[in-house]
């Protein structure tokens, strides 16, 4: 694979970390930021591995599996506590949960 | 040891007062008393086991070092000279007063109250003490918060916000005195290679002009703001108006004196050049608040906040005469400290006398008092008249010494420092007018002071007057130290001629009818200006034929000049300041 | 003897420390023992130092009782100096403040504050002794401001009529402001002689000033603002009328004898300054010859019986003052004294009168008291003639006389002031006797109440012989040239000089002052014996009315100060009573409760806001990033 | 991994095995006071252990951690912190129907967390401890769950805390990409090499910026704090405040100074702009607060912008400085957030200024606690908040950094106010009498008032001598690598 | 291989649209399911197979079932499909696009001009190789992990364990009713 590539790589983890990052800015909906969250810690781990593949080194796959486990930890968390917080507010909406402001 | 003492015994028994509250109700007024009278007796003693006259070869009657804080250069380091130990004396007797006025005043939360007292206290004592530039922003701050518990809670109605107004004023100008504080440190440890905050050591720092300017502003900051002047005076009539009696007795007696005592102990010595350059601004600024303040006096109706402007306005003298570097007005200044203390404290426990018998400050709901209270009103005439400056009170000494001091250095702002005494009778008589004369709104009964209350006037009126009248004692207790600040000015070319004048003995109306002829072409008067009338008029002719009129004899010279004995002892900037003398110095110089 | 000297001001301020701590306590008789009992203890100490002075004549007595501070140099000491100068005014101090306070006894019998008045006066009259006899111009200035304080207290002495608060803070405030300048005078004679020691600046000044130097000048007119307030001239004279709202023996003492004498004695004291600077001199002579106009018409106007007596006090220092500018130092000294004699008379008769018709002092309700008081009326028609310097017979008309005479003959004199000399002659006797008229004869109009007793009449008998007497110590040469007093000032004071061309011819203005004189008698006489027509006619021509309006308001001086001074000052004080420089914090902190407002609408509670920061925050930081 | 690791690294496996000791303890016997007594004794024993440590000189476990004077300071600081929050923690759980014992897994393994941040010397240490910190926290914020306030604050914490990880994940690529390596030395290494900082080198440096801004809630990546606050008991934001940032500021104080940050303007740009904005968002917001809570999360956004300025200061005494002062920050804290805990009830916590009120005449000696504590966060003298605030200064002074000394004074003035508003509002006389002295549980009562009892004397002998602390810090400063190094 | 690349990442780009468009969360978790697998061919391309496979086995699998699971459980209706349409109006997102946008732009410029990289061509990075580093330096890492892991169950399981019943059962059976 070229240079060009590479630097295409990163590219495409920056375009799918701003994607992500929109999406937590637009969305109200609790569990798409949880989910555009994700896209953005996937888009991370991406360019983990391009930068470990640039350097030809194992590092980078490396962070990129630490990346998977922190993802799985905070969506099992976040996952229970969408759960309470539906119980608690019958929404998903996050900008019902304002109680505390000022 | 005895300074830490002095302190410590402060200290303790502010927590013992504090606890014993719980053991008996009035056991805190009596530890508070004792420990205060304690202190008293070591002051005194010290005062009196040291002749002024030993005062004479160093400033320093008492030393102490501890190390503290090794690693910063900070050690517990406290010294005590004839300025300290006044304003000591000073501290302990305005506090047995504000404990003894408290006596009744007080009676929720006594025990905390006498904490937070005698914590003040100690950390005015602090302030007074110390010779280490950290423990002095240390004391500084120390002394902030008891005072803030003091006006907070035990004060009058609006007391939250006076007490913010206070602590935030006073905090904000002691951090911009810290850092010049460490400005100073640094900049000494990097010159000398020994990072310190002794005083004695950060003394004769050289700096860059610009450097200098800067350090001396923060400390200015501080001060000026404590003692206060104007513009930044505006905590001063809340916190002393909304404080119960103690407090302001303690904040006008002796609060605001921390700040004049700083301006002497650390802007004079530590930033010659820049103080010098400052002082007509400073001088200005002193002027300034003695009418502003006068002003503002007059208007009030809050008896308390009236008395609070007064401070202003005499304050105003203070900054006058530190920044007019010469001895009368830093003795005037340090007159004024303690007579101010005494009056204005005085005129503050008069006020709280009244609030305790009407429940009102406003002096619209008061009068005629004079036909019920009599002695009230003779003590508070008293003290009125030292508040205007009345000569045979203490404050008459220290404003005349002050304005003659800064007469020598300014002769304008000095013309209208001494307006503020005009301003100051129109405030002061009105205390008089609506307090004691007219006739009396209620019917209310209204006693005359009690035992207690007389216990506390009376020394108070002893002490005015006899400041008035034999003042002596204290200027010489405070005249090595002040010797001593003044020291960092190294006289300017034209002084060092004068010093040289004075060897020639004055006496010498010889020397000067050699002088005057040679000189009386050029001569020019104090205030620069051209001199009217030379040969015209009457000339010297006419004057010889009046010298004619009485004979000579009758003035037998030389007895009356030993007996008043001037310039016989040559003083330093008395004689000769006139820019115009000194030219004509100048030229007969050349001539023996 | 010298060594006594301190007992005279000392012996008043003991009686005023016992009555001040004790007063209350004490009765009456033993308080008003106190009082008169101190003063005359010093009267006595005074006459025996004096007798001992006559006889022996030295130069001065001089003690300092203990060194008050010294401060670099600056060492003013306690110290008294008596020379010729003093002594006749710790004379007519202590003398006439002994039969003042004895007839205080009586005068204030019934008040409550009976001790309160006796401390007040005995405290006056310690700190007007130590006024002049300090030997340094700082203790003098305590005794300035000493006496300054107790006609404060005493004017306020009815302190529960606000209007008399008023007087007694306007006497005071007015005088302190002369006393400042004073004080400035004071700055400045220190930092030129280096102490404030009398002896030594007058015999300093010489060698420092040349003649008409600036600094004398300067110096001059700064001490003569001191003497002009004290002394109730002009511009500063408008406390004095109002004093009279305390005790009538009070306006006899203060008002009248002494206090307002203080500023003749300033310059008089300080007289080498004074001719070391003419143009000062010249405008003392002026101040004196202008105010003693303005208070003779004033006093022409007033119906109340003690306002006519303060114009005329006012009127009468004014030829003092012009005296003293003209160089006729020991005229001014002799009059002082003669006045002090029978102003002082007056007043006493005044208030006698005034304890008899109830307080009353408005002289249109008093009117044939004559044969009701004829004690009274006896001695104050010696006061009035001696006051009016009737010639021959009085006192009074020696001591103007030989003002009057310098004023156009002295070497600085000239017609000018000797014309105001004389029609201010010519007012005082118009007013005097109008005086004398309105309250003596007519028909009686209120009723008596009881007749002056003896504690009353003697000091007034006294006095009335003094005022008789008095003058003939002092006679003009072509009267049989006594020169007594001249001589006893000689040492102390320059004398002075006439122009020989007129003193052949001073026969002739002796003659025109008599003349003048007892014209104003004769025009008082006609207006309000005569033919009284002739002055209701006058009142009812429109411009006498305004004019009498003006003068009856002392030349509208009040009014000009109430409104160019008081007013702006009362004024703009409570337009700033809650401190503009206050409002410049409350708005700091006005500002930081509105950024306070601001920055809390971002914390939302929403979290998509808070990404929103995030956000704006990683933009800010690349943009750095990129930027640098 | 050798033995010698193990040793090292002692104080982490103690935390480690506490918790999974609790985990089976709690299967076995659900016991309250069990479970507490474990976790302050493996705390205790994770601190003794250090003492093993204290002549540590620079011992790396390469490339992940490094045991330096430091990091052992550090992680004291922080296990005695954890110990003494998990003592007011018990005695604020005792009193809550929610089931306790999980709580006490959580706050060790976040604390085990912290302790890893301040030996990290690699992105995925820091990435690992970092994460283990935040994923214990969350649960610990919303470990109340009858709470509403709780989620909320839980979710906000979490939806937050994975995004700015995100951040700083992007941004660790983006340097790994470009020095291709990711420890902290070779990092200043290559860093050392270029001649200009790449774009893409400071682009990631510029993100990273944002994840431990979020963690150390400064501007303008402070917004969840308030909430976040409110939201916790007591304890646990007594934790986030001080045992999550101290940790982080660890190990942005290491990772600066390897690779020298202080070189870069623009780095030291960006920094000095987030200190000004810390600190007077943070005072500013907390001006007119009124829940108690909340002012004390502005004011913690403002002392880390105080801190920031002695970081700036980027030499050993900037790092003596933020070292004492956050020894001092959280004593204060802690203190302030047990006094809140000690007087919540079942319902909610005691965080409105009413709850306040005439406190000194109800509860003495507990206001005087919180008196104490507001005025070391005022920094007034005789407390800890004092010195630390004067070292602060002297650190910003003596590498002249004018403008944020002057902005910290200006900055301290404005916070004396909320300090003493409510000291002020303590102090109002209220007609209510003493309350009659709770009957608590004498564990309890020793957990509470104890630990108070201790917070207020480390406060005021700290403040009142300091030198014990400063000495220890600077002999602990001195294995400190990157010190060291230059 | 190049090519490939570039589909993917296309493909990638699409889908990841897709998903933050979606009002319907059923379909935007299948778009985001093609999102992670297309990431994973980019990750085959760059020479990772093996976190090519861990991609789709936890994102792709574990995780995003996990969601649905949870939306399941939640009972997700068609009004909140139409909520989730009223939410996402322009006025609610053309602000934070703008801002995203910025971001973006910033962040292309910059890997744009940015040093091209050095190495010329691919190498692999193989499974064996991370492994060994997995379990050589990276050993405490993983144990962190563990303990990561560890939080992350214990505080599902403390917060999604069944609420404790606080409503008087009385209430609890009406609102069953309802």
């Amino acid at each position: 694979m070229s240079t060009a590539s590479m630097e295409a790589a990163l590219l495409l983890a920056g375009i799918l970390f701003m994607l992500g990052l929109l999406s937590v800015l637009i969305r109200r909906n609790i569990i798409f930021m949880l989910i555009s969250v994700e896209i953005m810690l996937n888009a991370a781990g991406l360019a983990f591995i391009v930068a470990g593949t640039r350097w030809v080194q194992p590092d980078g796959q490396v962070m990129f599996i630490f990346i998977l486990t922190m993802a799985a930890a905070e969506v099992s968390v976040g996952l229970a506590l969408i759960m309470q917080i539906y119980h608690q507010l019958k929404t998903l909406d996050s900008d019902a949960a304002n109680v505390m402001k000022g | 040891m005895i300074l830490l003492w002095m302190i410590v015994l402060l200290m303790a028994g502010g927590l013992l007062a504090w606890l014993s509250k719980k053991w008996h109700p009035v056991l805190p007024r009596w530890i508070a008393l004792f420990a205060l009278l304690t202190d008293l007796a070591l002051a005194v003693w010290i005062w009196l086991s040291t002749p002024a006259a030993t005062l004479g070869t160093s400033p320093w009657l008492i030393r102490l070092e501890i190390p503290w804080i090794p690693q910063w250069g900070v050690g517990f380091s406290m010294a005590l000279d004839g300025l300290s130990l006044l304003m000591l004396m000073l501290t302990f007797f305005l506090g047995i007063l504000a404990v003894l006025i408290s006596w009744r005043e007080i009676t929720t939360k006594t025990g905390f109250f006498h904490f937070n007292l005698l914590w003040v206290l100690a950390g005015i004592t602090g302030v007074f003490l110390t010779m280490d530039l950290f423990l002095f922003y240390f004391f500084w701050e120390v002394m902030l918060i008891p005072m803030y518990f003091l006006i907070g809670v035990w004060g009058h109605a609006n007391r939250n916000y006076a007490a913010y107004k206070f602590f935030i004023f006073t905090q904000a100008s002691g951090l911009l005195m810290l850092l010049s504080i460490l400005g100073l440190y640094f900049i000494h440890g990097s010159q000398t290679g020994t990072y310190t905050f002794n005083y004695f050591e950060l003394l004769n720092t050289p700096l860059a002009p610009l450097a200098a300017r800067l350090l001396m502003f923060g400390f200015l900051a501080a001060f000026l703001v404590k003692l206060p002047v104007v513009p930044f005076h505006s905590w001063l009539p809340d916190a002393h108006s909304e404080a119960p009696t103690a407090g302001s007795v303690i904040l006008a007696g002796l609060l605001l004196k921390t700040g004049a005592y700083g301006l002497l102990r650390f802007v004079l010595p530590l930033f010659p050049t820049a103080a010098v350059e400052f002082a007509p601004w400073a001088m200005l600024l002193g002027v300034v608040g003695i009418i502003y303040g006068a002003i503002l006096a007059f208007s009030q109706t809050d008896l308390k906040r009236l008395v609070a402007y007064t401070s202003v306005s005499h304050m105003g003298f203070v900054i006058l005469g530190v920044f007019a570097f010469n001895e009368w007005a830093l003795q005037g200044v340090v007159m004024q400290m303690i007579a101010h203390g005494l009056s204005t404290g005085a005129l503050f426990i008069i006020a709280g006398f009244l609030y305790e018998r009407l429940h009102t400050r406003d002096i619209r709901q008061m009068g005629g008092f004079w036909a019920k209270a009599p002695k009230m009103g003779v003590i508070a005439l008293v003290f009125v008249m030292a508040s205007l400056g009345l000569p045979g009170l203490g404050n008459f000494i220290a404003e005349f010494l002050t304005l003659v001091g800064s007469w020598q250095a300014n002769n304008w702002l000095t013309v209208f420092a001494t307006t503020g005494l005009v301003l100051a009778t129109v405030y002061s008589l009105r205390i008089m007018q609506k307090v004691f004369y007219e006739s009396a709104p209620t019917d209310r009964p209204f006693p005359d002071l009690n035992t207690r209350e007389m216990l506390i006037a009376v020394p108070m009126v002893v002490m005015i007057l006899w400041l008035g009248l034999y003042p002596q004692p204290v200027l010489d207790t405070a005249r090595p130290a002040l010797i001593k600040q003044l020291e960092a000015y190294t006289p300017l070319p034209e002084q060092q001629i004068e010093v040289a004048l004075n060897v020639i003995p004055v006496d010498s109306n010889f020397t000067k009818a050699m002088v005057w002829p040679s000189t009386s072409n050029s001569q020019k008067s104090p205030l620069g200006i051209g001199a009217l009338d030379k040969e015209g008029g009457r000339g010297m002719k006419g004057r010889q034929e009046n010298m004619k009129a009485y004979p000579q004899n009758t003035y037998p010279q030389n007895t009356l000049l030993t007996d008043v004995n001037i310039p016989l002892t040559p003083f330093k900037g008395g004689l000769k300041t006139s820019k115009g003398d000194l030219k004509m110095i100048r030229k007969i110089k050349p001539r023996p | 003897m010298a060594d006594l000297l301190w007992l005279i001001p000392a012996l008043p301020f003991l009686g005023a420390v016992l009555l001040v701590l004790f007063g209350t306590k004490l009765p009456r008789t033993v308080a008003g023992l106190v009082g008169v009992g101190s003063v005359g203890i010093s009267a006595l100490v005074t006459i025996i130092l004096g007798m001992d002075f006559l006889a022996t004549r030295p130069a001065f007595y001089q003690q300092e009782v203990w060194q008050w501070f010294s401060v670099a140099g600056f060492s003013p000491s306690i110290g008294f100096h008596l020379d010729a100068l003093s002594l006749v005014f710790i004379f007519v101090i202590t003398f006439v403040g002994f039969l003042i306070h004895l007839y205080s006894t009586a005068y204030m019998a019934d008040e409550a504050d009976f001790s309160r008045f006796f401390a007040c006066m005995n405290l006056f009259v310690g700190s007007m002794l130590v006024l002049v006899m300090a030997d340094n111009l700082l203790l003098l200035y305590l005794g300035w401001e000493g006496v300054g304080l107790c006609s404060y207290l005493l004017i306020g002495f009815w302190y529960k009529e606000p209007a008399n608060g008023y007087a007694a803070r306007k006497a005071f405030i007015i005088t302190r402001v002369g006393d400042t300048a004073m004080a400035i005078g004071l700055f400045m004679l220190f930092q030129l002689f280096g102490t404030l020691n009398i002896q030594s600046i007058l015999s300093d000044a010489p060698q420092v000033w040349p003649v008409g130097a600036e600094g004398a000048l300067l110096v001059a007119l700064l001490l003569l603002g001191g003497a002009v307030g004290k002394s109730g001239q002009l511009p500063l004279q408008t406390w004095l009328p109002d004093a009279m709202a305390g005790p009538t023996p009070v306006s006899a003492l203060i008002h009248a004898a002494t206090m307002v004498t203080a500023g003749v004695y300033l310059i008089t004291r300080m007289f080498v300054i004074f001719e070391l600077a003419p143009v000062a001199q010249l405008t003392v002579a002026i101040i004196g010859a202008v105010t003693l106009l303005i208070a003779g018409f004033s006093a022409l106007t007033q119906y109340d019986l003690k306002r006519v007596l303060a114009y005329s006090t006012i009127s009468q220092i004014g030829y003092m003052f012009l005296a003293l500018g003209v160089g006729a130092w020991s005229a001014g000294i002799f009059h002082f004294m003669i006045h002090a004699f029978f102003k002082a008379l007056l007043f006493l008769c005044a208030g006698a009168i005034i304890l008899a018709l109830h307080h009353e002092q408005d002289m249109r309700k008093m009117g044939g008291l004559r044969h009701k008081m004829p004690v009274v009326f006896w001695t104050f028609l010696i006061g009035a003639a001696s006051l009016a310097a009737l010639p021959i017979i009085t006192a009074g008309f020696y001591s103007k006389d030989q003002i009057l005479w310098y004023a156009l003959a002295g070497e600085n004199g000239n017609i000018w002031l000797y014309a105001a000399g004389l029609a201010g002659a010519f007012l005082t006797s118009i007013y005097t006797f109008r005086m004398v008229f309105l309250t003596f004869y007519g028909e009686s109009k209120t009723h008596l109440e009881h007749p002056p007793g003896r504690r009353i009449t003697i000091p007034l008998i006294i006095l009335a012989v003094l005022s008789l007497v008095g003058g003939f110590i002092e006679l003009p040469h072509n009267f049989g040239h006594v020169v007594l007093f001249s001589d006893l000032l000689a040492p102390v004071l320059p004398g002075i000089s006439a122009s020989e061309v007129l003193a052949a011819n001073e026969w002739l203005f002796q003659l025109l002052a008599a003349v003048v004189s007892l014209g104003g008698v004769f025009v008082a006489y006609l207006f309000y014996i005569k033919s009284p027509h002739l002055l209701h006619s006058l009142e009812r021509s429109p411009a006498a009315m305004r004019l009498h309006r003006f003068w009856f308001s002392g030349w509208g001086f009040d009014a000009l100060y109430d409104n160019l001074l008081v007013r702006p000052y009362v004024f703009f004080s409570n337009l700033n009573k809650r401190d503009i420089i206050d409002s410049f914090y409350t708005g700091l902190a006005r500002m930081a409760e509105g950024f306070h407002v601001i920055f809390s609408q971002t914390q939302s509670g929403m979290l998509r806001n808070y990404v929103m920061g995030i956000v704006v925050g990683a933009i800010m930081i690349l943009t750095i990033s990129l930027l640098l | 991994m050798t033995q010698n690791d193990f040793l090292h690294l002692m104080p982490l496996l103690i935390l480690t095995f506490a918790a999974l000791i609790i985990m089976l303890v709690i299967a076995a016997w659900r016991n309250h006071k069990i479970i507490y007594a474990i976790t302050a004794i493996s705390f205790v024993a994770a601190f003794l252990s250090l003492y093993e440590l204290q002549d540590v000189q620079a011992y790396a476990i390469a490339p992940l951690f490094v045991i330096d004077g430091f990091a052992v300071f550090y992680i004291g600081l922080i296990l005695l912190a954890s110990l003494l929050i998990s003592m007011l923690s018990y005695a604020y759980f005792e009193q809550r129907e929610e089931q306790k014992e999980e709580y006490y897994i959580l706050l060790i393994l976040s604390s085990l967390g912290a302790c890893t941040l301040v030996i990290s010397t690699h992105f995925a240490s820091l990435f690992l401890g970092l994460e283990v910190l935040s994923v214990a926290l969350y649960t610990l914020i919303a470990y109340l769950r009858s709470r509403e306030r709780s989620d909320e604050a839980g979710i906000k914490y979490l939806i937050l805390a994975a995004f700015s990880s995100a951040f700083l994940l992007f941004g660790m690529a983006l340097v790994y990409f470009s020095t291709g390596t990711m420890t902290f030395s070779g990092i200043a290494a290559a860093m050392a090499g270029f001649q200009e900082l790449p774009l893409l080198l400071l682009t990631g440096f510029g993100l990273m910026i944002i994840g431990i801004g979020f963690k150390l809630s400064v501007v303008p990546f402070h917004m969840w704090t308030p909430d976040v606050y409110e939201g916790a008991p007591a304890p646990v934001s007594a934790f986030i405040a001080t045992v999550s940032k101290g940790g982080v500021l660890g190990l942005l104080i290491r990772f600066f100074m390897e690779v020298d940050g202080f070189r870069y303007p623009v780095l030291m740009l960006i920094f000095t702009i987030v200190a000004i904005a810390s600190m007077f968002a943070g005072n500013l917001l907390a001006l007119m607060q009124q829940n108690v809570k909340r002012i004390l999360a502005y004011s913690s956004i403002s002392h880390l912008g105080y801190l920031l300025v002695a970081f700036l200061a980027g030499n050993q005494m900037g790092v003596e400085a933020v070292t004492f002062y956050l020894v001092a920050y959280f004593i204060t804290t802690v203190g302030a957030f047990g006094v809140v805990a000690m007087l919540s009830d079942k319902e909610r916590d005691a965080e409105l200024m009413d709850d306040y009120r005439g406190l000194l005449w109800r509860r003495p000696w507990t206001a005087t606690v919180f008196t104490a504590m507001l005025l070391s966060l005022a920094g007034i003298p005789l407390t800890a908040g004092f010195v630390g605030k004067f070292y602060i200064l002297a650190a910003g002074v003596n590498t002249q950094l004018w403008l944020l000394v002057v902005m910290l004074v200006l900055n301290s003035v404005i916070g004396l106010y909320y300090y003493i508003k409510i000291i002020a509002v303590m102090f109002q006389q209220t007609e209510a009498g003493q309350e009659p002295l709770q009957k608590l549980r004498p564990s309890i009562l020793f957990a509470s008032v104890g630990t108070l009892s201790l917070l207020v004397l480390l406060l005021v002998g700290i403040g009142v001598y300091p030198t014990a602390l400063v000495s220890l810090i600077s002999s602990m400063l001195e294995t400190f690598h990157p010190v060291a190094l230059r | 291989m190049e090519l490939t690349f570039y589909i993917a990442a296309a493909v990638a780009i699409l889908s990841t649209i897709m998903v933050i468009t979606r009002y319907n969360m059923i379909h935007a978790l299948l778009y985001l399911v093609v999102s992670f697998m297309s990431v994973s061919v980019v990750f085959f391309t760059l020479g990772a197979p093996f976190m090519a496979a861990l991609e789709i086995i936890i994102y792709a699998g574990a995780i995003v079932v996990l969601i649905i699971f949870v939306i399941m459980m939640l009972n997700m209706t068609k009004e909140d499909i139409q909520r989730e349409k009223e939410w996402l109006k322009p006025s609610v997102w053309v602000g934070p696009a703008m801002l995203s946008a910025i971001l973006l732009a910033e962040l292309v410029h910059i890997l744009t001009t940015s040093n091209p990289a050095q190495t010329e061509a691919l190498v692999a990075v193989d499974a064996k190789l991370v492994g060994l580093a997995l379990f050589g330096p990276y050993l405490l890492g993983v144990q962190l992990c563990g303990i990561l892991l560890m939080a992350g169950i214990v505080g599902a399981y403390h917060l999604g364990r069944q609420k404790k019943k606080v409503i008087h059962r009385f209430l609890q059976e009406r609102s069953a009713a309802a």
